[in-house]
């Protein structure tokens, strides 16, 4: 008999998220898995109460990627309690909590983070000076992003002279916080690293508008959007999370789990760094 | 003599001080702003204004008539998410021109959908209609992801020619954007309706008193189709300048416009209690909105505390306003 | 304590208030004496209600003294005023419409009556003392509008009040009611409770009340005994003119059908039928509640009603909404002016040019200037008392906002104007230019459709008078020939003399 | 539809009661749906998370029965969360944590109240630019990062049990018996009702209705911290970004209850029900395993539907359109 699965979603009406369900569902059976997504819609206190539904509907197993990693720990103890395997999607809890989750696979959002300020100090040998555009604040992965950025990037000699993040993950606010930073450092900025690739397509808009050119845009997802944009050279790097391998390994680890095995709780998928010289080594992503 | 004149010229500038306060307000951010960091009012810091204030700019300019008709239309956010996925979607299949006028439809329609459910169900109080849009602000954008798969689309996307949102979204005439010269032209219309013709004095009057006015012969119905389909026609515009300022759109694309829009209506000047404002008092509102987050970034304040200026000053301006109707 | 005729229990000297552009108190005086009822008059705006607001401490006085009950009083909030023993019935109704009569009657005094069961036991009490049998659970917003006025009256009975201010407490009452209410006035009196009574009818004012002022312009013009004023001079005091009649001689030439109304039928209406004539006066008698209001609100279309036929110059006419009605001719002036009427905060031109702002527009655009002389046109010609057509309505004194109402129809000229209690709160000379407008429109072959309380009024102004009873239409008479008391019982189903 | 004695009353009732029926609709309809709906754990656990919800639309009910409403409970339950938070995490006693938090949103209520009463501007308004303040404030107290509590019994108040049913259950109907107990029994409750079915009729009836009104917003205040306290208990972390919609949300509750936003009318009761109908339909949906955006469709569909039921009901009553 198959498993009854459940993955919980971060937010349906983002594309990451929505393409990322689409995953499970698609290669669920694969795995020998039952899958049901729930959708948190970005609400933390909902998306603690669809571990409460998952545990009352009697789920085996449940996927989630959680909103905030520290307010979805109360639930997951009760999950724990209640005998259900708990793997983690994209985003890990903190060591403190591991205890509370069987297994992580994702990309590491503290290490695209350092990633992105490794592709600055390879390209700006000599210094420069950065604009750093964080997305939603108080989310989890801009939090993270910001993090290790910053953990590698302070001890080198580039300078990030100003770092906003966004109300929301919108383009919009991402292209005024550019346009406003254009107007004040103008010729200064050499670089900016975007939180998320939709983010840096209105940087790019607000560049081409001012007419500067030659900034070194860093992104990170490896959507459509950053995939088009370094291939027409208007963004340098976009740090690429691959969904698709994260959902199966979730779901293979699951299987491991269901049948008694051991895994390795946690279970890095590596992340793409696409710029012009490796794109032709990736497909054209799917969302 | 002389003290007397003097006087009443000190009454006479209280007096538009006190109707103009948020000019006052925005002179002061202006000056105070240009004299901590003169790029402020650099050409293309103005530039960038004139871009920014573009989208809620649309969007509020419709609201103002749906509360200057007594009403509120919370659907607005609703209504640009689908606006924005169904345009976007369409310019390769059906060309730009059909592809825009089939958004300015969409919104159209949503506005409309709204005054026929609030009409039918006689719904006739704002709290009511707050409400009812609320529903059917989410149902609107449950649709819009229903369409999109919640996914984002983009420019490039498009291999069929898409050079008329690209102007909207970035291009200019002289050295105004067309999208200044879309609010421009949008304004004077808009402005015309409420001053000089008799639909815009309905419009007033079923704000004013519903009941007298429909004794009167007026056509209350008649009044609130039109405001929320000028309210829906005004976000499809909003929405269209959003989406090609960004050359994307995503489903959740208006999220908190239909709040940022009333208060910068409010801020304005115009009274939620109906019968009373100006597209005028509007645009003062909506620009101080998008001045306040400008200049506080030209001054290098961080996200977190620009939120905490945002709502103060905000709060303040309607404060001061009310203030003077005391 | 000793009620001897002479004490003074009120005493207001030279008080002055201005509001923005008017002065409505001008230096007033005026003693009330205990246990007697004191009338004041005046005509609309002369500063009546403003007086007592100043009084009950709704408004803040400019200048002058008030002296109750032996007792200065500078500031005063309406909770304080009611605490020293005055209370007052507002000209306005004054109930919260979405809560029960019982606890209207003690609002805010749960505690003091010890929960909702105490409230409504001493409702009881204090509406049986007026003899009212309206249950005190009911909700006020369900009450007719007598009903309303008898809560009002408990209500201001429940604070054991030394002085009772009532302001046109008549204007909604049938001569039924009006006959409890001057026994209750009696009561009141004997319990040593003085009354100070305004009204614009005088016949009330020579029937019960004991001295009268008269006001007129912010001014005291005269306070008498009552016995020393004969009718004539109060007219002449009020109006600062001489008034030959209150009512001018009804419309002469009565021509053919002008309209004809077949069966309307409501919950409350059945089968209602009736015609009325070129250059007629139709006046409508009944009970308030009858459903007088409810015939005509059909016939404008203010209602959803549907099935009845409405025949013009026999030709079939559909009114589904006012607008239908505006076009076939009908003009409505409304019984709630300030809920129905106007748009308060609206300048006096735009009120008055409301339903005919669509005819001075050109290819939809609006012509202002036009507005402007519209209103001008019709504040000259009716008087309105304002200092300036773009003063807010809400402004002006009850009176005057009638009057822009009635200026509103005139301007656009309707064959049949429908009238319901045009004359609610209106001065003697005011009153007298509105029957002389509705003599006017009907002798230049236009009808008028007129609801009343006030039965001289309408017995006097109509040419043809329709009873209703409950929904019903139970007679017609001619009040030229008919006495009143025969209509009245018509109108009532019953013999319906005060005992 | 004439009937006699109670048949004609509970006709009454349900007509009355939009959202009454829609949890009865729902309620009967999970009974064919083969899910684990009626299992005591879902249902605890469905009453649990919405008691907080449920927690600050009490408060927010006094508002709007006095003729007002608070749309900044939003900004207020996140602020008070962190700062208890923020508090405990520094080295205070949890106690004075919490009493520190509650009392910061007394002090916003009051705030509130001073400009949507006492100055008398739209509270629809300025409730709205307080809420957006606050967010920011919130914001700023944690930069943006969520802070996780390190107390392990603060986390107890949120997510532990009372002899098996669930503590906020439990708190959420202590404060529904005394909101409805102040509403219902009090001269503070009555004047409310009052005050909301007409100002001015209130004021002239002698009622104290500034301040009165004005203490609707204190205890309006005070609730969203109490249930920003526990939120972040439940979830053992202080964030801003948790209470981006709950006002709307709330306040919309509140209304498809059949609390009028024009005030004077509906009460805790009617409140409570329309919480519930959120509550219930969410649980139901996730039980039925609907997708996403027909989830979100469908509780626009609702909204809307209840509230044109209701006015469609209204209508007919209104005397005068
Ligand atoms: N709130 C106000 N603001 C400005 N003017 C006012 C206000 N209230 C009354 N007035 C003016 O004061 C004058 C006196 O009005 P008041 O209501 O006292 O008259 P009244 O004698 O009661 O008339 P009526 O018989 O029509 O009720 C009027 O000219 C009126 O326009
Ligand atoms: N203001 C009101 N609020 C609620 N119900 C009312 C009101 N006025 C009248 N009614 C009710 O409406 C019904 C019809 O009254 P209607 O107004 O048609 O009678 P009417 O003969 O015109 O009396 P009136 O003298 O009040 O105009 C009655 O049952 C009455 O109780
Ligand atoms: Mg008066
Ligand atoms: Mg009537």
């Amino acid at each position: 008999a198959k498993v009854k699965a459940a993955f919980i979603c971060q937010n349906m009406a983002n594309e990451s998220q929505a393409f990322s369900e689409k995953q499970f569902m698609k290669y669920g059976a694969d795995f020998g898995l039952d899958m049901y997504t729930f959708d948190a819609k970005g609400d933390s206190q909902v998306e603690s109460q669809l571990v409460m539904n998952c545990i009352a509907q009697q789920f085996k197993v449940i996927f989630l990627n959680p909103n905030d990693i520290n307010a979805i720990v109360p639930s997951l103890m009760q999950a724990k309690r209640a005998g259900l395997i708990v793997g983690m999607f994209s985003s890990d809890l903190s060591p403190a909590n591991q205890k509370y989750r069987d297994f992580y696979a994702g990309s590491n959002d503290v290490f695209a983070g350092k990633q992105a300020a490794e592709a600055f100090m390879k390209h700006f040998p000599n210094g420069a000076k950065i604009v750093e555009i964080g997305g939603q604040a108080g989310h989890d992965a801009q939090i993270k992003r910001h993090d290790g950025f910053h953990s590698v990037i302070d001890s080198s000699n580039i300078k990030v002279i100003d770092y906003k993040a966004c109300q929301q993950w919108s383009t919009e606010q991402a292209m005024a916080i550019m346009e406003d930073d254009i107007v004040k450092y103008g010729h200064e900025i050499q670089g900016v690293f975007v939180h998320w690739d939709n983010g840096a397509t209105g940087v790019i808009q607000a560049a081409k508008a001012a007419d500067l050119k030659g900034l070194y845009i860093i992104g990170i997802d490896g959507n459509r959007a950053g995939y088009n944009q370094v291939l027409s050279g208007e963004q340098a790097v976009s740090i690429s999370q691959d969904f698709v391998a994260m959902a199966k390994k979730d779901m293979e680890l699951a299987q491991k789990v269901v049948k008694g095995q051991q895994v390795d709780p946690i279970n890095y998928i590596p992340l793409n760094v696409i710029d012009k010289s490796t794109i032709k080594n990736f497909p054209v992503p799917q969302w | 003599m002389t003290v007397q004149g003097t006087n009443s010229a000190i009454r006479v500038g209280a007096s538009i001080l006190r109707d103009y306060l948020v000019l006052v307000m925005i002179a002061a951010l202006v000056a105070l702003t240009a004299l901590i960091e003169p790029k402020f009012l650099s050409p293309e810091n103005l530039t960038n204004i004139m871009f920014q204030f573009g989208p809620l700019m649309m969007v509020a300019l419709g609201t103002t008539f749906v509360i200057i008709g007594g009403f509120i239309d919370l659907s607005i956010a609703g209504t640009i998410n689908l606006v924005a996925v169904v345009t976007i979607s369409l310019i390769q299949p059906m060309g730009q021109v059909p592809a825009l006028l089939t958004g300015l439809a969409t919104g159209t329609v949503c506005g409309a959908l709204n005054s026929v459910l609030i009409l039918s169900s006689g719904a006739l109080t704002q709290a009511e209609a707050l409400f009812m849009t609320f529903g059917l602000s989410t149902v609107y954008s449950a649709i819009a992801l229903l369409y999109s798969h919640g996914s984002t689309m983009h420019f490039w996307d498009i291999t069929a020619s898409k050079s008329i949102f690209q102007a909207i979204g970035s291009g200019s005439l002289g050295f105004l954007s067309w999208s200044f010269v879309i609010f421009l032209i949008s304004l004077a219309a808009l402005w015309v309706f409420q001053e000089m013709t008799a639909e815009g004095r309905a419009v007033r009057l079923t704000g004013g008193n519903k009941t007298a006015a429909r004794l009167a012969g007026v056509r209350i119905s008649r009044s609130i189709v039109v405001i929320y389909a000028i309210g829906g026609f005004m976000a499809a515009l909003g929405a269209i300048v959003l989406f090609s300022r960004v050359t994307t759109a995503s489903p959740v694309i208006g999220v908190g416009y239909e709040t940022n829009a009333i208060l910068a209506v409010v801020v304005g000047g115009t009274t939620l209690k109906g019968g009373k404002g100006s597209v005028l008092r509007t645009v003062m509102g909506v620009l101080l909105v998008v001045l306040m987050s400008n200049c506080l970034n030209l001054l290098g304040v961080s996200t977190y505390l620009q939120v905490v200026a945002e709502g103060a000053i905000l709060t303040f301006a309607i404060w001061l306003d009310n203030r003077k109707h005391m | 304590m000793d009620s001897g005729g002479s004490e003074v229990i009120l005493s207001i000297k030279d008080v002055c208030k201005s509001f923005p552009g008017v002065k409505a108190l001008d230096k007033v005086s005026i003693d009330v004496k205990r246990a007697m009822v004191h009338g004041i008059v005046g005509e609309n705006g002369a500063g009546k209600s403003t007086l007592m607001k100043i009084l009950s401490g709704v408004y803040e006085k400019d200048s002058g003294t008030v002296v109750f009950d032996g007792q200065q009083i500078e500031h005063t909030t309406p909770q304080q005023s009611m605490q020293r023993g005055l209370a007052i019935i507002y000209q306005e109704l004054n109930l919260v419409n979405t809560m029960s009569v019982g606890e209207n009657v003690l609002l805010g005094r749960f505690r003091e009556m010890k929960g909702m069961r105490g409230t409504h036991a001493k409702a009881r009490e204090l509406l049986d003392r007026i003899g009212s049998k309206i249950g005190t659970t009911r909700l006020v917003s369900e009450l007719s509008v007598s009903e309303k006025q008898m809560v009002e009256i408990a209500k201001a009975l429940s604070f054991e009040s030394k002085l009772i201010i009532m302001d046109e407490p008549s204007s909604s009452l049938t001569a039924e009611e009006m006959c409890e209410l001057v026994k209750i006035i009696q009561q009141l009196k004997d319990q040593g409770i003085s009354i100070i009574y305004i009204s614009h009818k005088l016949d009330e004012i020579f029937e019960f009340c004991d001295n009268v002022s008269v006001m007129r312009d912010g001014r005291v013009i005269d306070t008498k005994p009552k016995s020393e004023f004969t009718r004539n001079e109060l007219i002449m005091q009020m109006v600062g003119r001489e008034i030959e009649n209150e009512y001018p001689e009804r419309p002469q030439r009565v021509g053919e059908v002008l309209m004809e109304v077949r069966s309307i039928n409501t919950r409350k209406l059945h089968d209602v039928s009736f015609s009325l004539h070129k250059g007629e006066i139709l006046g409508f008698v009944g009970l308030v509640g009858a459903g007088r209001t409810e015939i005509v609100r059909a016939l404008f279309g203010a209602d959803r009603v549907r099935g009845h036929q409405v025949l013009i110059e026999g030709k079939p006419t559909p009114i589904l909404n006012p607008r239908d009605a505006i076009g076939a001719g009908f003009g409505f002036i409304p019984e709630d002016r300030k809920l129905q009427g106007l748009v308060l905060p609206f300048s006096v031109e735009s009120n008055i040019s409301m339903a005919s702002f669509r005819k001075f527009t050109r290819l939809g655009f609006l012509r202002k200037s036009i507005e402007k002389e519209i209103g001008t046109r019709q504040v000259k010609a009716l008087s309105v008392k304002t200092p300036s057509t773009k003063v807010p309505v809400v402004n002006l004194s009850g009176g005057n906002q009638q009057k822009c109402i009635v200026g509103r129809w005139l301007e656009i000229s309707p064959s049949i104007l429908i009238m319901d209690e045009p004359t609610k709160g209106i001065d003697v000379g005011a009153k007298y230019e509105i029957y002389m407008l509705m003599k006017d429109i009907a002798e230049r072959g236009g009808a008028i459709i007129l609801i009343s309380s006030e039965l001289p009024e309408v017995l006097n102004m109509s040419n043809r008078v329709l009873t209703v009873f409950e929904g019903r239409i139970t007679g017609e008479f001619d009040p030229k020939v008919t006495s009143a008391d025969k209509i009245m019982s018509a109108a009532l189903g019953f013999d319906g003399e005060c005992s | 539809m004439n009937g006699t004695g109670k048949g004609a009353t509970l006709y009454k009732i349900l007509t009355k009661q939009k959202a009454l029926i829609a949890i009865l609709v729902m309620l009967i309809g999970m009974l064919f749906s083969h899910s684990n709906f009626y299992s005591a754990f879902n249902l605890l656990q469905m009453l649990s998370s919405t008691s907080i919800l449920l927690i600050l639309a009490f408060g927010v009910t006094l508002t709007i029965i006095a003729g007002g409403c608070d749309l900044s409970i939003g900004g207020i339950m996140v602020v008070a969360g962190i700062v208890s938070i923020k508090l405990m995490n520094a080295g205070m006693p949890m106690g004075l944590a919490i009493f520190l938090a509650i009392l910061f949103g007394t002090v916003v209520g009051f705030v509130n109240g001073f400009l949507a009463v006492h100055q008398k501007t739209e509270p629809f308004i300025i409730t709205l630019g307080i809420g957006l303040l606050l967010t920011g404030v919130a914001q700023q107290l944690t930069n943006a990062h969520p802070v996780p509590a390190q107390n392990p019994s603060f986390m107890m108040i949120g997510n532990g049990y009372f002899h098996g049913v669930p503590n906020l259950v439990i708190i959420m109907l202590v404060l529904f018996a005394l909101t409805y107990w102040l509403m219902r029994y009090t001269e503070f409750g009555r004047n409310l009702y009052a005050i909301g079915g007409d100002y001015e009729v209130a004021r002239y009836s002698g009622i104290d209705v500034i301040r009165t009104k004005w203490l609707a917003f204190v205890i309006s205040g005070t609730m969203a911290a109490l249930a920003g306290v526990l939120l972040s208990s439940e979830l053992n972390t202080g964030s801003a970004v948790y209470g981006e919609t709950t006002a709307l949300v709330v306040n919309c509750g509140v209304v498809v209850g059949g609390t009028s936003f024009a005030g004077g009318i509906g009460g805790i009761p009617q409140s409570a029900l329309g919480l519930l109908v959120f509550g219930l339909l969410g649980n139901s949906m996730n039980m039925l395993n609907i997708s996403s955006y027909f989830q979100i469709m469908l509780q626009g569909a609702v909204i809307v539907a209840i509230i044109w039921l209701d006015s469609y009901a209204q209508k007919r009553k209104r005397e005068a359109v």
